[in-house]
């Protein structure tokens, strides 16, 4: 009956994607919730004098059957370096589902994921179950260089990949916005969805509100509850500061004052 | 069967366990987790008459065994709380408490005869200790007058139960405590947050937007033990305590330190279940221990 | 080549990084691990006029990323001092700072004008702070009049470095450091330890012989980073700051908030030799900001 | 040069002994110093938010060759149980070697060394390296079952081995002042050396005051630092106020005020 849950999760699996992002696969105690592509997890980070709070990482694989859920973690600062470390067997505490999720798409839409760093999670969990057809879908993926690419071979059967690199070692060299499919090819697409660092973001944004293109965002605010109490993980728009965390993470930029 | 109640002036409360007003919400976002009606109380947000924004973002750091605040009492003012999320709360069957606040001792009234119209609010709680607020808040609660000029308004309009929050950023806590108890005072609740402060070595800026916050968690606890255990031995009204508490053990110990019953704050970020782990842990104290009600451990610390 | 000296009052240290009273002896135990002329100053432990045998055992409750203390200025008196300590150490080449304690202002006066006569001891540290302490310590140093009395006092008999250590425990720090800048002091230390409790929940017993000590670590570092940015900006003397820092990161953010030089604690308990790593670390951060002197630290917070 | 040493041994063997007790080895990154019988090192426990201090353990056996030492760790709270956990390969800073030891017996002296739960370790110690024959050597170790007994038969080579336990499961029934080697023949002893719970050296202390033997003991005071800077392990003692970090852990029970 309760809409949210803490549970202990068992780590079935860590491997390294590329030298800073991990892939952290959780196996549920509990029969798992249909989670949304944009939702996200609270993870309770042990073994650190120094971490308190948990951290929030999006949904990037769930296997119903199997009943377990994936995160793809970048190692930024103290918490996501621990995690990385975490091992397999041990236990792994999660708040979860939290946070509202993209709009999916209508039948027939053409649409633009985009995904930089470690935010292409939310982006291939979306491609998947977008329901489109793959030619109908384009994820267009950035990082600093190739070693940052996580290798999404596997998601070319739901769209067509596009990668770019800023140093030109994988795809267009560039941000994601000077990636032809996007500079070029924007007005072709109903919607545009988008995760990963803040500039990225924002330059995106702009370049749809201009093309008065659908496009939704989803932000990495920080966070000290996750589901909606703290009031800390706020952001100011149009409707007022609302939380990331059950507002968002995902809006539409109409609504953010970028 | 271990007595789990409590009694606060003229309310008994099903068990001592009571969210921290301004980390949960207004329990609703408890409700997704669990039925909030075990709980012995809930202490909603923080409430202003008008509606205030808060303070710019970024509004939170985690610190060693912590976190620093500086929220600075985002809601939608008092009558939107009571067209709006009142009659949806209402109905909780354990005691709903308003957290009163106001940047001037006319805005704490106008609230306070507010929520006095609000049949199922059987108390508030004074907030004059928020460090995160430019007017008011904690201006008056570091002072003798300045909490004794809030009170004394404050009670002139309010029959239902007045319980103060105390600022820990004082020099002697049962000063301020003695004089709002003077003004007549049911309770205090202590300890809001420590006024602190957060910087990014890198990038050399202050951590939060207002450059200081306030600091809650585990981190404070030992302070926060002191001054209940000081306030309980300098008034005679029963004391709420509150900083850092984390786990059964945590609350036993202001318990046994002084308070009749005690809040849980920054915990419920952790996992918003700690509350109710607190309920079973009491309980599972007072059998082995043989004793009989929660009442046995209120001031109980052998000297 | 970065310049990690700095300079309080007329003392030029070698780098910023010093030892906090109590929590490194009369600094032999740490030359069982080091140099300790590596370090920018040490500031020895709580002298008073007599010995003292300081409180009874348990002295000493682990908390949340912290410790409580309740040594009570254990020490064998200036006089034993000076006739069988200060000789083994006099030599140590780095500034040594004796840390002046009283019961009374009279006690005050006698222990510095001892301390005057060492031609090695180039300042003393006034603690007005100490938590425990029946009498004296504490208790002039939560009031500006008992702050004060106490330095002007013993500014009438020294003239040499006179720094005074503030108590955390007060509404306003601000006020206590202009009212000992006032009367001459050369600098401030702050903080010293919070007020706290600790309880042993099975057996309801209090942790400490004391039933209340004093807070260090970690868990205090946000509040002191507070009042060391306060006073920074509201006083003009030199101040040292200290309260839970474990690492350079932590020392330098200290010196952002405006301290021109930093104390070392209970991080020594942890690991003494923290503060050696702590100099290397602010060297390698100002080679890597393209900084030239470690003087380009304090204060540098950028609002 | 330097007399004390903070160092990152890496832990070679974790091995439980019985169901509280376990042997932790640990190989030093330098050279060890020769340890006397009694010296502790102290322990930094990491990976849980709430230990902050280290903990301090008795040193039970130095290998010099393989450049390791063993502690006996008994789980009594939550630093010694998360210590207990600890894996092969793991690191852990020690601070070395602390404390004074006890005084080394002279040739032909007859010795009682008695050893209660986890205070066996440094009683083997000096079995080991008091250099008498093993008649004259007499180790008398008490536990509360036989289950808590820790397997010390290879020290039978260093002298004759008693049990007690309180519930008679293994050797007397009752507590070490009660065993026979105890009772009735400590007039026997040129010295008596004892560790373990403080009521047990109390109880000890007494007989051995009453029958004017040379007696010591290794106390176990909370510690802070270890090393005699923070003041907080004092003994009351006839010679004032002692650490018991530097002064101690051991001391002649004339000095105690017990
Ligand atoms: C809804 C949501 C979904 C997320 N999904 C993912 C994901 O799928 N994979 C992933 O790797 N990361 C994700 N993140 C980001 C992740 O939560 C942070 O990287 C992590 O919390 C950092 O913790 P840390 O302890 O490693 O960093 P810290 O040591 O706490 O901080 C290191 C530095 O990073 C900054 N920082 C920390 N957290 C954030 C943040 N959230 N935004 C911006 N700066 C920050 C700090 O200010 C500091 O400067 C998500 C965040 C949110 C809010
Ligand atoms: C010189 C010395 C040598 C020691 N040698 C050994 C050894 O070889 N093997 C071994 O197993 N243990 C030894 N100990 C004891 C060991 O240090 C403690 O058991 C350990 O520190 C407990 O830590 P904890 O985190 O598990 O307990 P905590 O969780 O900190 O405490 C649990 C409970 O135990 C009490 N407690 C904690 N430490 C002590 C103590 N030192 N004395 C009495 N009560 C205490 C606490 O007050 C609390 O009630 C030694 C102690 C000293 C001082
Ligand atoms: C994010 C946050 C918001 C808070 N908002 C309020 C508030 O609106 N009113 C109030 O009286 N106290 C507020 N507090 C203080 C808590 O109620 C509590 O006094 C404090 O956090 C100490 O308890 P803790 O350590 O258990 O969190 C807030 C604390 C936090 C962390
Ligand atoms: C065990 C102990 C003993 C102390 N003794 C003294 C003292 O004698 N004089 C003094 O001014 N401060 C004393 N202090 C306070 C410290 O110097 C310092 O102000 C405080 O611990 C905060 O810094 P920290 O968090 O780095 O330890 C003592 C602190 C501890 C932990
Ligand atoms: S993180 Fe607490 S409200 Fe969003
Ligand atoms: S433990 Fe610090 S002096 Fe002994």
């Amino acid at each position: 009956m309760s809409k949210k849950a803490v549970a202990d999760f068992c780590v079935v699996e860590n491997s390294p994607l590329n030298s800073t992002n991990f892939l952290i696969k959780l196996k549920a105690p509990l029969k798992l919730p249909v989670f949304q592509p944009g939702q996200f997890v609270n993870v309770d980070i042990k073994g650190t004098d120094e971490i308190f709070l948990r951290r929030p990482f999006s949904i990037y694989e769930v296997d119903y059957k199997e009943n377990t859920l994936s995160l793809i973690v970048k190692i930024l600062g103290r918490g996501s370096k621990k995690l990385t470390e975490i091992r397999e067997g041990e236990i792994c505490s999660l708040v979860y589902p939290l946070g509202n999720g993209f709009t999916i798409p209508q039948k027939g839409e053409k649409v633009l994921l985009i995904g930089g760093g470690s935010g292409v999670a939310p982006m291939l969990f979306l491609a998947k179950v977008s329901g489109l057809q793959p030619e109908n879908v384009n994820l267009l993926l950035g990082a600093r260089t190739i070693e940052e690419h996580v290798d999404v071979k596997k998601y070319g059967e739901y769209g067509n990949l596009h990668f770019s690199t800023e140093d030109g070692s994988l795809g267009e060299k560039g941000f994601v916005t000077q990636h032809p499919i996007f500079k070029n090819n924007l007005h072709m697409f109903d919607r545009v969805y988008a995760c990963g660092p803040d500039v990225m973001m924002r330059a995106i944004a702009k370049e749809a509100k201009a093309a008065n293109i659908f496009c939704e965002v989803s932000l990495e605010n920080l966070m000290a509850c996750g589901f909606g109490v703290c009031l800390c993980c706020i952001e100011p728009t149009n409707r007022g500061n609302l939380c990331v965390c059950t507002d968002g993470p995902v809006f539409n930029i109409n609504d953010l004052k970028w | 069967m271990v007595d789990l109640t409590v009694k606060i002036h003229n309310i008994e409360f099903k068990n001592p366990v009571m969210t921290a007003s301004g980390t949960s919400g207004f329990a609703e976002e408890l409700m997704d987790f669990y039925d909030v009606s075990q709980l012995g109380a809930l202490f909603l947000k923080g409430t202003t008459l008008k509606n205030r924004d808060g303070n710019d973002y970024p509004r939170m750091a985690e610190t060693a065994s912590g976190m620093l605040n500086a929220v600075g009492l985002q809601n939608k003012g008092i009558d939107y709380f009571i067209e709006n999320i009142y009659p949806r709360i209402k109905n909780y069957n354990t005691p709903l408490i308003v957290n009163v606040n106001g940047s001037t001792v006319e805005e704490y009234i106008e609230v306070t005869e507010k929520v006095n119209e609000l049949d199922r609010i059987p108390a508030i709680e004074l907030n004059i200790s928020c460090p995160n607020v430019k007017e008011g808040g904690m201006a008056f609660g570091v002072s003798c007058v300045g909490a004794e000029v809030v009170t004394k308004a404050v009670r002139e309009v309010y029959d239902k139960t007045l319980i103060v929050k105390l600022s820990p950023n004082v020099t002697d806590i049962t000063e301020i405590a003695k004089a709002v108890e003077a003004q007549g005072a049911d309770s205090v609740s202590l300890v809001n947050t420590f006024l602190a402060m957060a910087i990014d070595a890198e990038k050399r800026t202050p951590l939060l937007s207002t450059i200081t916050g306030g600091l809650s968690g585990p981190a404070i606890k030992p302070i926060a033990l002191r001054m209940v255990w000081q306030v309980y031995n300098a008034v005679k009204i029963p004391v709420i305590g509150m900083g850092g508490i984390m786990n059964a053990t945590d609350a036993i110990e202001f318990m046994l330190a002084g308070a009749t019953a005690i809040q849980v704050g920054t915990a419920i970020f952790k996992d918003p279940f700690i509350p109710v782990q607190i309920i079973e842990g009491i309980k599972e104290y007072l059998e082995r221990h043989n004793l009989k009600s929660a009442k046995d451990l209120i001031g109980a610390l052998q000297l």
